[in-house]
C-alpha cells in the first residue's frame, strides 16, 4: 500500500532521512523504532508531505505520491499525528475534532449562502462523531474548554482522536503513547487494534513504549541514523544486537 | 436674538495645518467688524462657526454637514483645501442648497462642478497663477527653468499650468518632476533635476513644509543660482530657517490685491487686530467672509437667495463697498441700491463658474520679511 | 526529617478554574518522588504551582524553611529549585551550548565543569554543540531541557516527564541520571508516565486524580497496591 | 553622470538617510524579536526624541550633538515609562492588539508634540551649511557625525548581544520567555534593558533627522515604514541586518530617481521589501522566520 | 429647523457609518475570520472608489473614465476590481506571517495610492475625478440623504447576513483552525492557500464596494480621502474595538468611533478658535488615550469573539 524508495532529506549539511525504503502492506500495524534523532518523524514529514524529500519517491495505493502537498494525501486517505501535540489552541476540544472531516458542505462559502439547511444536518451528523470520540477518549468532560488549555497527555489523546474523525486509510502516529497514562494506553491499543481489525485501517505507528509495540505491531522497523537497520517480527527485532546496542539499550535488553 | 451663522471650515488639521490659523483669524475679522458696525439683518449677531476639514474629503463632508445641519449655518467660508471642497460641495453643500466660498481651494476642477452656482471662490484657480507666473518669469528675463512640484492637487495643477504658458512663450523646461512630501532627502531628486542644465528651479511647494527642505538642500549643496515659488513657498519659515542671507537669489508669487484702497483698508485692520496681512490667503479668507455677510444681508437671510444675492453684491456694478464698510454696506442694501464689493484680494467679480481672475505679485525676501518686487499680469 | 519542599493543602488554578484541591506532597532531602495519575489530573499543574505560575488560592509551599508561595520564578530559580516543563522546554532558536549556558544564567565565574558534567550525561549533545536546538528530534530536546535545569546544580529538581519520547536506552539512562544527580545531593520531584519503571527507583510516589491526592507510598508500596496498578499503571 | 557626482549626489546622500533609517531600525528589529510585535509608535518616539534635542539646544544654547546623549536618555525612559504604563498588561494578549496600542501611542506622541512644540517646521541650526570638499567627495561635519555615530553603536551592541550575559538573555527571551522566567531570567528587566536600547537608539535617529533636515511634528511618522522595510530587509532579530537593510532603503530611495519618476520615490522601499519576501522572506541576513 | 438639521446630520452619520462597518466587516472577514493582517485597506478602498467612479462619471478629457453607467454596475465593477487586484497580491503576500503581511500590504497601498496620485489618464491623478453619478441623487437633499442611507443600510444588512452565515458554519470554524495552527490544519485537509485567498479576496471586495459607496456619496473622489490614517488606521481601531471575529462588534466598533470621533469635535469646535487649533491635537490624543483604556479593561473588544464557537442544545444531548 505504501513503497518507500530510496528517500533522502538532507538538512543544511545534515541528512536526517538517508536511503529509506520499505513497504507497508494493506491492514498491518507496521511498528517503527529506532534511537531518538534516527529520522522517524522526519520520515512521517516526508510521507505525510509536510517536507519535501530531496530525492527517492514514494508510492501509495499504487500512485506516485512524492512531494504532495500534505492536504492533497489527506484527501487520499493518509492521516498523520504529530510528536509534538498541534492542538488547535483557541478551538474548542469538540471543535478540534469537529473540523476534520474532509468535504463537508459548509465549508463551501456558496452552501453556507444558499443552502443552509444542509449545511445544518451536515453538522449534526458530524457532531455525533465528535461526541462518540470524546465518550472514547474520555475528555467528555473538557468538551467545551479550548483545547491549548489541555494537559499534555490529553493533548496527545486529541491528537489520536482526529485520525479518528475520518475513513482514513492509512493512519501515521508518531509517538501516541508519550505522556499518556498507561491505564488509558491500553485502550487506546484496544481500540487501534479495532480500526485495524474491523475497519481496515493500515497503521505505522513510531513508538518507544515495547509493550505497545509488542502487542500491536507485525512487522517492527528499526531505523537507525536515518535508515533502515532491521526489519522483521518484534523477536526478531528485539533480540537483534545492532538494535540492542542502539535503541534498548543493554539493561533493558537483559531483562528482557 | 438668534445668531445668523456662517460656517468657517478650515483645514485645522492635516497638510495645511501651519496656515490655517491666520485664515481663520482673516475670516473672523470679517465677522467681528460686521458685528461692531450694527450686526447682520435687523441687528443680530454673526457667528462664525469653525469645523476642521481636515485637509480631506472625509474631513470636509463631516464637518460641512455638521455645520449645515447642525449649527444650521447660512453659508460656507471653506473648506481650505480643494478635495474637501469638491467631497463637501458634491455631497453637502450643492444637495442642501447651501451656498459655498472657499478662500483655499484653487484647483482647476472646482470650475466645472455642477453646482446650480452655488460653489464660489475668492482665490483664483491654480491655472492663473501657474500661467500668470510663467509670463512674468519669461518677462524678467529667465529662459530655462526646471521646474519640481509637490505631488497633490496643488503642486500639479500650478506646474502643469506654468509649463504650458512657459513653453508656449517659448521658453524652456529643463526639467519636470512631481515629488511626494515629507521625505528626509530630495538631494538626488535635485541633481537629477539640474541635470537638464537650467540655472533656475521653480518650485511649487510649501514654505514651512517639503518646500523648505527642498530649498535648503538644493542651497547647501549648490544646485541651482535663481529659485523661483508660488503662494505657497511665501511662508515666513523659510525666512526664519534659512536665513535672508542665502534668499537673495529668491523670488516668490502670491496673490496680492491690487495696490489698492480695498487692500490698505484691510491691511491696517488686520494689523489692529493682532493679525499678519502678509500672510498667506488671509485676504481671500476675509474677502469669502465679508462677501458672505453682505449675501445674506442682500438676501435677507433666505439661504437659497444667498448664491444668486452674492453675484449682485459683487458684480462690478454699483456703489463702492471697501474691506470694513459695513455700516456702509448695510445703509445702502437696506435702501435697495445696488453694491459692488471690492475686496482686499481684488475685485471679487465672480465669472460664469463661481471663479475670480487672480491678482499676483512677485515678492523677494528683505530683511527677514517679504517685499513686493513687481505685479504680476 | 524535615522536608525540604512541602507543599500543603494547596487549591488553584488557571483563571477561575480551579485545578488543584488542597494537594500536600513532601520532598525530603535527598529523595526521589514521583507523581503519576491519570491524564489532566493535575500533576503538571502541581509543579508550576510550585514554581510561582499559578493562581495559589489557598495553602502554602514551604521550601527549605521559606514560605516561597507565589515568589517570582526567577526567585524561586535563585533560591534552588530548577524546573523541567513538559512541553516547550528549550530556546528554539539558540544553539544546544547556548541553551545550557541560559541554563546557568544566574551563575557566575566558570561554567566549564557544569558544561563537563552535563556533556558527559548527554553525549548526544558534545557532538554539536552548535546545532539549533529547534532541530533536534524530539528526544534529543528532552536531554538539552534536562541539561539546561542541571547546569545550575539546583537542590530540588522538578521533571515533568523527563523520559516522554525518549528511547527505552534513554529512559534507563534518565533514571540513572536521576539516581546520581541526587547522589550529589539533588532531591527530585518528578511526573511520570512511566509509572511502573519510576516507581521502582523512586522512594517515595503520590498518585494525583482529579485535582486531588489520592495515594502515597514508598514506591514498593504503590506498585503493589492493586488498586493503583489498575486504575493508573495500565493493570 | 561621472561618478563624483553619483557618489556626492545620489550615494553620500543615501548613506546618511540609510544610517538614520538604521538607528531607528535596530530599535524596531529588537522590539519585534524580543517583544514580538511590529511597534507602530517607533517614528513618532524619534520625533519625539528630536523635539527633546530642540528643547535642551533652544534652552541651554549648547550644541546639537551635545544635547544627543541627554535627549537619548531621556526618549529611553520615556519609552520605559510607555512600556510600563501601556504595554506591560498586554503582554498576555494577542501581538495584534499591542500593535494597535502603539499605533494609539503614536497618536498620543504627536498631539503632545504638536501642542507643545507647534507643527511648525524648526531646526537646531538656522541658516544653511555648505559642504567640505575633500578631494571631489563633498560631505558634511553632521553627515560624517551620523554615520560615525550609527558604526559605533552597532559595533558596541553587537558586542554587547552576543558576549554580554544581558544580551544573551535578550536572545533567550525573544526566543521562549517562559522557558526564560524558569531560567532564573528576570523579564522585566530585559523588557526595560530592551525599551532602554530601543529608545535611545530611536531619539538618536530622531536627532540626526532632524539635524540633517528640518524638525517637523510628522517627521517621524514618515520615516516608519522605510525603517520597517529595512528591519525585514536585513532579517528580522538582526543587528548588523537592520543596518544592512537601513542603507539599502537609503541608497535605493536616493538611486530610484534614475529610473523610476521621482513621485515614486517613496515607494522604492516596499518594491524593494516585497521582492525581497517574495526571494528570500527570512531577510538578507538571516533572521529569525517568525 | 433644528430637529430636522440633527435628523439631517443623522441620516449623514449613519451613511458614513455605514461606509465604515462595510470596511470594518470586511476586514473581520480577513482578520477576525482568517487572520490575515491587511494593513493596506486604504489600497482597496480607492481601488473601489476610482473603479466605480471611472465607470459612472461622465466623460471628461485627458483621463480613462466616461461610460456613464448606472451606480449600481460601477458598484458592481469596484467589488470586482478589488477582488481582482487582490487576487494577485494574496497569491504573493499571504504566504507570510501576520506582521510581515501587514507590512507587505502597507506597502502595496503605498503603491496603489501613488499611482492613483500620479497617473493622469487613468484617474486624472491628484485632481481626483468628480461628477460621480449618485443613486437617488436629484431628489431635494432630505430624502436624497434618506433614499442614500437606505442602499447603504442594505448593503450592510447584507453583507453582515452573508458574513455571519460564514462565520458560523464549518467554514467559520475550519478559518479560525488554520489561524490557530497551520500545519495541523494542513494535515488535516485543508487547502490553506486557497481559504486563506478565499477570505483574503472576499473582504477585498466588500472594502472595494465601501470605496464605490463613499465616492458616490460625495461624487468625487481625491486621491486625500485614501490617506492611510483614515482609510485604514481608523478601521483597524473600529475592528478593534468593537471585537474582532464578531460580525456585530465589527458594526458597533464602526459606530462608537464614528461617533466619538464626530462628537468630540463638535464639543472642541466650541472653544475659540486660538483654543480650537490646539484642541484638535488634544482630542487626537485623547482619542489615543480612548483606545489604551479600551485595550486596557476591553483587549478582546466591546464585543469579544466567542472563541469556542457554537454548540447546539442538541449536540449536548446526543451525546
Ligand atoms: N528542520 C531541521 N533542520 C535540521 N535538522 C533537523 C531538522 N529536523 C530534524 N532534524 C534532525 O534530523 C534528525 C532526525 O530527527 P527526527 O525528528 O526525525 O528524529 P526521530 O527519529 O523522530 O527521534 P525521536 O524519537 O527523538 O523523536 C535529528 O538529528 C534532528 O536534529
Ligand atoms: N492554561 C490552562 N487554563 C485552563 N485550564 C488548564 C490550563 N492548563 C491545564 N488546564 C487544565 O488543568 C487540568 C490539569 O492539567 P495538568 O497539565 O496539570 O494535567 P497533568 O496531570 O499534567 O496531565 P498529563 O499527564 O496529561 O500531562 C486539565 O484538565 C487541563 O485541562
Ligand atoms: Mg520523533
Ligand atoms: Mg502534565
Amino acid at each position: 500500500m505504501l513503497e518507500l524508495d530510496q528517500l533522502v532529506k538532507e538538512f543544511t549539511g545534515f541528512r536526517a532521512v538517508n536511503g529509506c525504503s520499505f513497504t507497508v502492506r494493506e491492514g498491518t500495524i507496521t511498528g517503527l523504532i529506532g534511537p531518538n534523532g534516527a529520522g522517524k518523524t522526519t520520515l512521517f514529514n516526508l510521507i505525510a508531505g509536510a517536507l519535501k524529500p530531496t530525492s527517492g519517491s514514494i508510492r501509495f495505493n499504487g500512485q506516485d505520491v512524492t512531494g504532495l502537498a500534505s492536504d492533497e494525501l489527506f484527501h487520499k486517505g493518509l492521516v498523520r499525528t504529530f510528536q509534538i501535540p498541534h492542538e488547535f489552541h483557541r478551538l474548542s476540544v469538540l471543535e478540534n475534532l469537529m473540523m476534520v472531516p474532509p468535504k463537508q458542505q459548509g465549508e463551501s462559502l456558496f452552501s453556507n449562502w444558499f443552502a443552509w439547511g444542509a449545511v445544518q444536518r451536515g453538522e449534526k451528523v458530524v457532531a455525533r462523531k465528535a461526541w462518540d470520540t470524546l465518550a472514547f477518549l474520555e475528555l467528555t468532560h473538557v468538551a467545551h474548554l479550548p483545547a491549548g488549555h489541555l494537559s499534555g497527555g490529553q493533548k496527545k489523546l486529541l491528537e489520536l482522536g482526529r485520525t479518528m474523525m475520518t475513513d482514513a486509510k492509512l493512519v501515521l502516529l508518531d509517538e501516541p503513547a508519550a505522556g499518556v497514562n498507561r491505564t488509558l494506553l491500553r485502550q487506546l491499543e484496544e481500540k487501534i487494534l479495532i480500526l485495524n481489525r474491523e475497519h481496515g485501517y493500515t497503521f505505522i505507528l513510531i513508538e518507544h513504549d515495547m509493550d505497545m509495540i509488542f502487542k500491536l505491531c507485525h512487522p517492527v522497523i528499526c531505523m537507525a541514523e536515518g535508515s533502515v537497520l532491521v526489519e522483521g517480527s518484534f523477536h526478531e527485532v528485539r533480540n537483534d544486537r545492532r538494535v540492542l546496542e542502539a535503541y534498548l539499550g543493554e539493561t533493558t535488553g537483559d531483562a528482557a | 436674538k438668534a445668531d445668523v451663522k456662517i460656517g468657517l471650515l478650515g483645514g485645522v488639521s492635516g497638510a495645511i495645518s501651519a496656515m490655517a490659523p491666520s485664515m481663520l483669524e482673516a475670516s473672523n475679522l470679517a465677522i467681528k467688524q460686521v458685528n461692531e458696525q450694527g450686526g447682520i439683518l435687523d441687528g443680530e449677531t454673526l457667528e462664525g462657526v469653525i469645523g476642521d476639514s481636515a485637509c480631506n474629503p472625509q474631513g470636509g463632508t463631516d464637518a460641512a454637514t455638521k455645520a449645515v445641519n447642525i449649527e444650521g449655518v447660512s453659508v460656507l467660508v471653506g473648506p481650505h483645501c480643494s478635495g474637501a471642497v469638491l467631497a463637501a460641495s458634491g455631497s453637502v453643500s450643492i444637495p442642501a442648497g447651501i451656498t459655498m466660498i472657499t478662500p483655499s481651494g484653487t484647483s482647476p476642477e472646482i470650475t466645472g462642478l455642477e453646482d446650480n452656482d452655488t460653489v464660489f471662490r475668492t482665490v483664483s484657480s491654480d491655472d492663473y497663477q501657474g500661467r500668470a507666473l510663467a509670463r512674468t518669469l519669461k518677462d524678467a528675463g529667465y529662459e530655462k527653468v526646471a521646474v519640481a512640484y509637490v505631488n497633490n492637487d496643488y503642486g500639479s495643477g500650478l506646474a502643469n499650468a506654468f509649463k504650458a504658458e512657459f513653453e508656449t512663450l517659448g521658453g524652456e523646461i529643463a526639467g519636470f518632476a512631481a515629488h511626494e512630501a515629507d521625505k528626509a532627502s530630495y538631494r538626488s531628486n535635485l541633481a537629477e533635476l539640474a541635470d537638464g542644465g537650467a540655472d533656475t528651479l521653480v518650485l511649487f511647494d510649501y514654505g514651512d513644509g517639503t518646500g523648505l527642505t527642498i530649498l535648503r538642500q538644493a542651497l547647501e549643496n549648490g544646485f541651482f543660482e535663481k529659485f523661483v515659488g508660488a503662494d505657497g513657498m511665501k511662508s515666513e519659515a523659510l525666512i526664519e530657517e534659512l536665513g535672508p542671507e542665502n534668499l537673495t537669489n529668491f523670488v516668490t508669487s502670491a496673490p496680492v490685491g491690487e495696490k489698492s484702497d480695498a487692500l490698505d483698508a484691510f491691511n491696517k485692520a488686520f494689523q489692529a487686530d493682532g493679525g499678519d496681512p502678509d500672510a498667506i490667503f488671509v485676504t481671500t479668507s476675509y474677502d469669502a467672509a465679508f462677501l458672505a455677510a453682505l449675501a445674506i444681508e442682500k438676501a435677507g437671510g433666505d439661504k437659497a437667495g444667498i448664491a444668486a444675492a452674492l453675484r449682485e453684491v459683487s458684480n462690478g456694478e454699483g456703489e463702492t463697498i471697501l474691506p470694513g464698510e459695513w455700516a456702509k454696506a448695510k445703509k445702502l442694501i437696506a435702501a435697495g441700491t445696488a453694491i459692488d464689493y471690492k475686496g482686499a484680494a481684488g475685485d471679487q467679480n465672480f465669472d460664469a463658474a463661481g471663479d475670480v481672475p487672480g491678482i499676483y505679485a512677485l515678492f523677494k525676501v528683505n530683511g527677514d520679511q517679504f517685499e513686493t518686487m513687481t505685479e504680476m499680469k | 526529617m524535615s522536608a525540604l519542599l512541602s507543599m500543603n493543602e494547596v487549591s488553584g488554578g488557571y483563571g477561575d478554574t480551579q485545578i488543584l484541591k488542597a494537594v500536600s506532597i513532601e520532598v525530603a532531602p535527598d529523595e526521589i518522588v514521583v507523581i503519576v495519575g491519570p491524564n489532566g489530573a493535575g500533576k503538571s499543574t502541581a509543579m508550576k504551582a510550585v514554581f510561582g505560575l499559578l493562581n495559589v488560592r489557598s495553602g502554602n509551599i514551604v521550601f527549605d524553611g521559606d514560605d516561597i508561595t507565589s515568589w517570582a520564578p526567577n526567585k524561586i530559580v535563585q533560591r534552588g529549585i530548577c524546573y523541567v516543563p513538559q512541553v516547550d522546554n528549550i530556546f528554539r532558536d539558540m544553539t544546544i551550548h547556548e541553551n545550557l549556558e541560559m541554563g546557568a544564567f544566574l551563575k557566575s565565574g566558570d561554567l566549564s565543569a557544569a558544561f563537563d558534567r552535563v556533556y558527559e550525561l548527554f553525549p548526544d549533545l558534545k557532538d554539536r554543540p552548535r546545532t539549533l536546538a529547534g532541530s533536534l528530534s524530539g528526544g534529543q530536546r528532552q536531554m538539552v531541557a534536562m541539561g539546561r535545569a542541571l547546569m545550575l546544580d539546583p537542590k530540588l529538581l522538578l521533571l515533568d516527564e523527563p523520559t516522554a519520547g525518549l528511547s527505552p536506552k534513554y529512559m534507563d539512562q534518565i533514571f540513572q541520571i536521576c539516581r546520581d544527580v541526587r547522589e550529589t545531593g539533588v532531591s527530585i520531584m518528578l511526573v511520570e508516565q512511566h509509572a511502573k519503571q519510576a516507581l521502582a527507583f523512586a522512594d517515595r510516589g503520590y498518585v494525583l486524580a482529579a485535582g486531588q491526592n489520592r495515594h502515597e507510598g514508598t514506591g514498593e508500596q504503590l506498585l503493589a497496591d492493586r488498586e493503583v496498578a489498575e486504575m493508573f499503571l495500565g493493570g | 553622470m561621472d561618478f563624483m557626482e553619483l557618489l556626492n549626489f545620489y550615494l553620500m546622500p543615501g548613506i546618511v538617510l540609510g544610517c538614520i533609517y538604521a538607528l531607528g531600525a535596530i530599535g524596531v528589529t529588537l522590539i519585534f524579536s524580543i517583544l514580538r510585535y511590529a511597534h507602530l509608535a517607533h517614528g513618532d518616539l524619534a520625533t519625539l526624541g528630536a523635539f527633546l534635542a530642540l528643547a535642551i539646544v533652544s534652552g541651554f544654547g549648547v550644541s546639537p550633538l551635545a544635547a544627543l546623549p541627554v535627549a537619548m536618555i531621556g526618549t529611553a525612559v520615556i519609552a520605559v515609562f510607555i512600556d510600563k504604563a501601556f504595554y506591560n498588561h498586554l503582554r498576555e494578549r494577542p501581538k495584534i492588539v499591542t500593535v494597535m496600542a502603539s499605533l494609539g501611542i503614536a497618536l498620543m506622541i504627536r498631539a503632545v508634540i504638536q501642542v507643545v512644540w507647534g507643527v511648525d517646521s524648526e531646526s537646531y541650526v538656522r541658516g544653511i551649511v555648505r559642504p567640505e570638499n575633500y578631494w571631489g567627495l563633498r560631505i558634511r561635519d553632521r553627515e560624517i557625525y551620523t554615520i560615525a555615530f550609527m558604526i559605533a553603536v552597532v559595533v558596541a551592541l553587537q558586542l554587547f548581544l552576543g558576549r554580554s550575559k544581558w544580551g544573551k538573555a535578550m536572545r533567550a527571551m525573544s526566543d521562549n520567555p517562559d522557558l526564560a522566567l524558569l531560567s532564573g531570567i528576570d523579564n522585566r528587566k530585559v523588557i526595560i534593558l530592551t525599551w532602554l536600547i530601543a529608545g535611545g537608539l530611536c531619539a538618536s535617529a530622531g536627532v540626526f533627522l532632524g539635524l540633517n533636515t528640518e524638525l517637523k511634528s510628522m517627521m517621524g511618522w514618515h520615516m516608519l515604514l522605510p525603517m520597517f522595510a529595512a528591519t525585514i530587509l536585513g532579517g528580522v532579530g538582526r543587528v548588523d541586518g537592520a543596518v544592512l537593510g537601513g542603507l539599502i532603503v537609503g541608497v535605493a530611495e536616493e538611486l530610484s530617481v534614475l529610473v523610476l519618476p521621482s513621485e515614486y520615490k517613496t515607494a522604492t522601499a516596499f518594491v524593494i521589501l516585497l521582492l525581497m519576501l517574495l526571494v528570500r522572506p527570512t531577510g538578507l541576513l538571516r533572521g529569525k522566520v517568525l | 429647523m433644528e430637529l430636522i438639521g440633527l435628523l439631517n446630520y443623522a441620516l449623514f452619520m449613519a451613511i458614513f457609518i455605514g461606509i465604515y462597518a462595510l470596511l470594518s466587516l470586511g476586514l473581520n472577514i480577513q482578520w477576525g475570520g482568517a487572520g490575515l493582517f491587511n494593513a493596506g485597506i486604504a489600497g482597496f478602498f480607492a481601488v473601489g472608489a476610482y473603479t466605480s467612479a471611472i465607470l459612472t462619471s461622465p466623460a471628461a478629457d485627458g483621463r480613462l473614465g466616461g461610460y456613464e453607467m448606472p451606480f449600481y454596475v460601477g458598484w458592481a465593477g469596484a467589488m470586482l476590481a478589488a477582488a481582482l487586484i487582490a487576487w494577485p497580491i494574496g497569491k504573493i503576500c499571504l504566504r507570510f506571517r501576520s506582521d510581515y503581511l501587514a507590512i507587505a500590504t502597507i506597502g502595496i497601498a503605498e503603491i496603489i495610492r501613488l499611482v492613483i496620485k500620479s497617473e493622469e489618464a487613468l484617474t486624472n491623478s491628484a485632481r481626483g475625478i468628480s461628477s460621480i453619478e449618485r443613486p437617488f441623487g436629484d431628489l431635494p437633499y432630505v430624502s436624497s440623504q434618506a433614499a442614500f442611507l437606505g442602499i447603504v443600510l442594505f448593503l450592510v444588512i447584507a453583507a453582515y447576513f452573508l458574513v455571519q452565515r460564514q462565520f458560523n458554519a464549518p467554514w467559520g470554524r475550519m478559518m479560525r483552525a488554520i489561524r490557530d495552527n497551520e500545519l495541523a490544519a494542513r494535515a488535516m485537509g485543508k487547502n490553506i492557500e486557497y481559504r486563506r485567498l478565499e477570505a483574503f479576496i472576499f473582504g477585498s471586495a466588500l472594502m472595494g464596494l465601501s470605496g464605490a459607496v463613499f465616492a458616490a456619496f460625495n461624487r468625487s473622489i481625491t486621491p486625500e480621502a485614501i490617506d492611510p490614517m483614515v482609510a485604514t488606521f481608523l478601521v483597524w481601531i473600529m475592528l478593534i474595538l468593537g471585537g474582532s471575529g464578531n460580525n456585530k462588534g465589527a458594526i458597533l466598533g464602526a459606530v462608537i468611533v464614528w461617533v466619538i470621533w464626530s462628537v468630540s469635535e463638535i464639543a472642541t469646535d466650541q472653544l475659540p478658535h486660538e483654543y480650537a487649533v490646539k484642541a484638535k491635537y488634544v482630542r487626537l490624543f485623547l482619542i489615543g488615550l480612548m483606545l489604551q483604556l479600551v485595550l486596557r479593561f476591553r483587549p478582546e473588544g466591546l464585543l469579544p469573539e466567542r472563541t469556542t464557537g457554537v454548540t447546539r442544545p442538541e449536540d449536548e444531548k446526543s451525546q
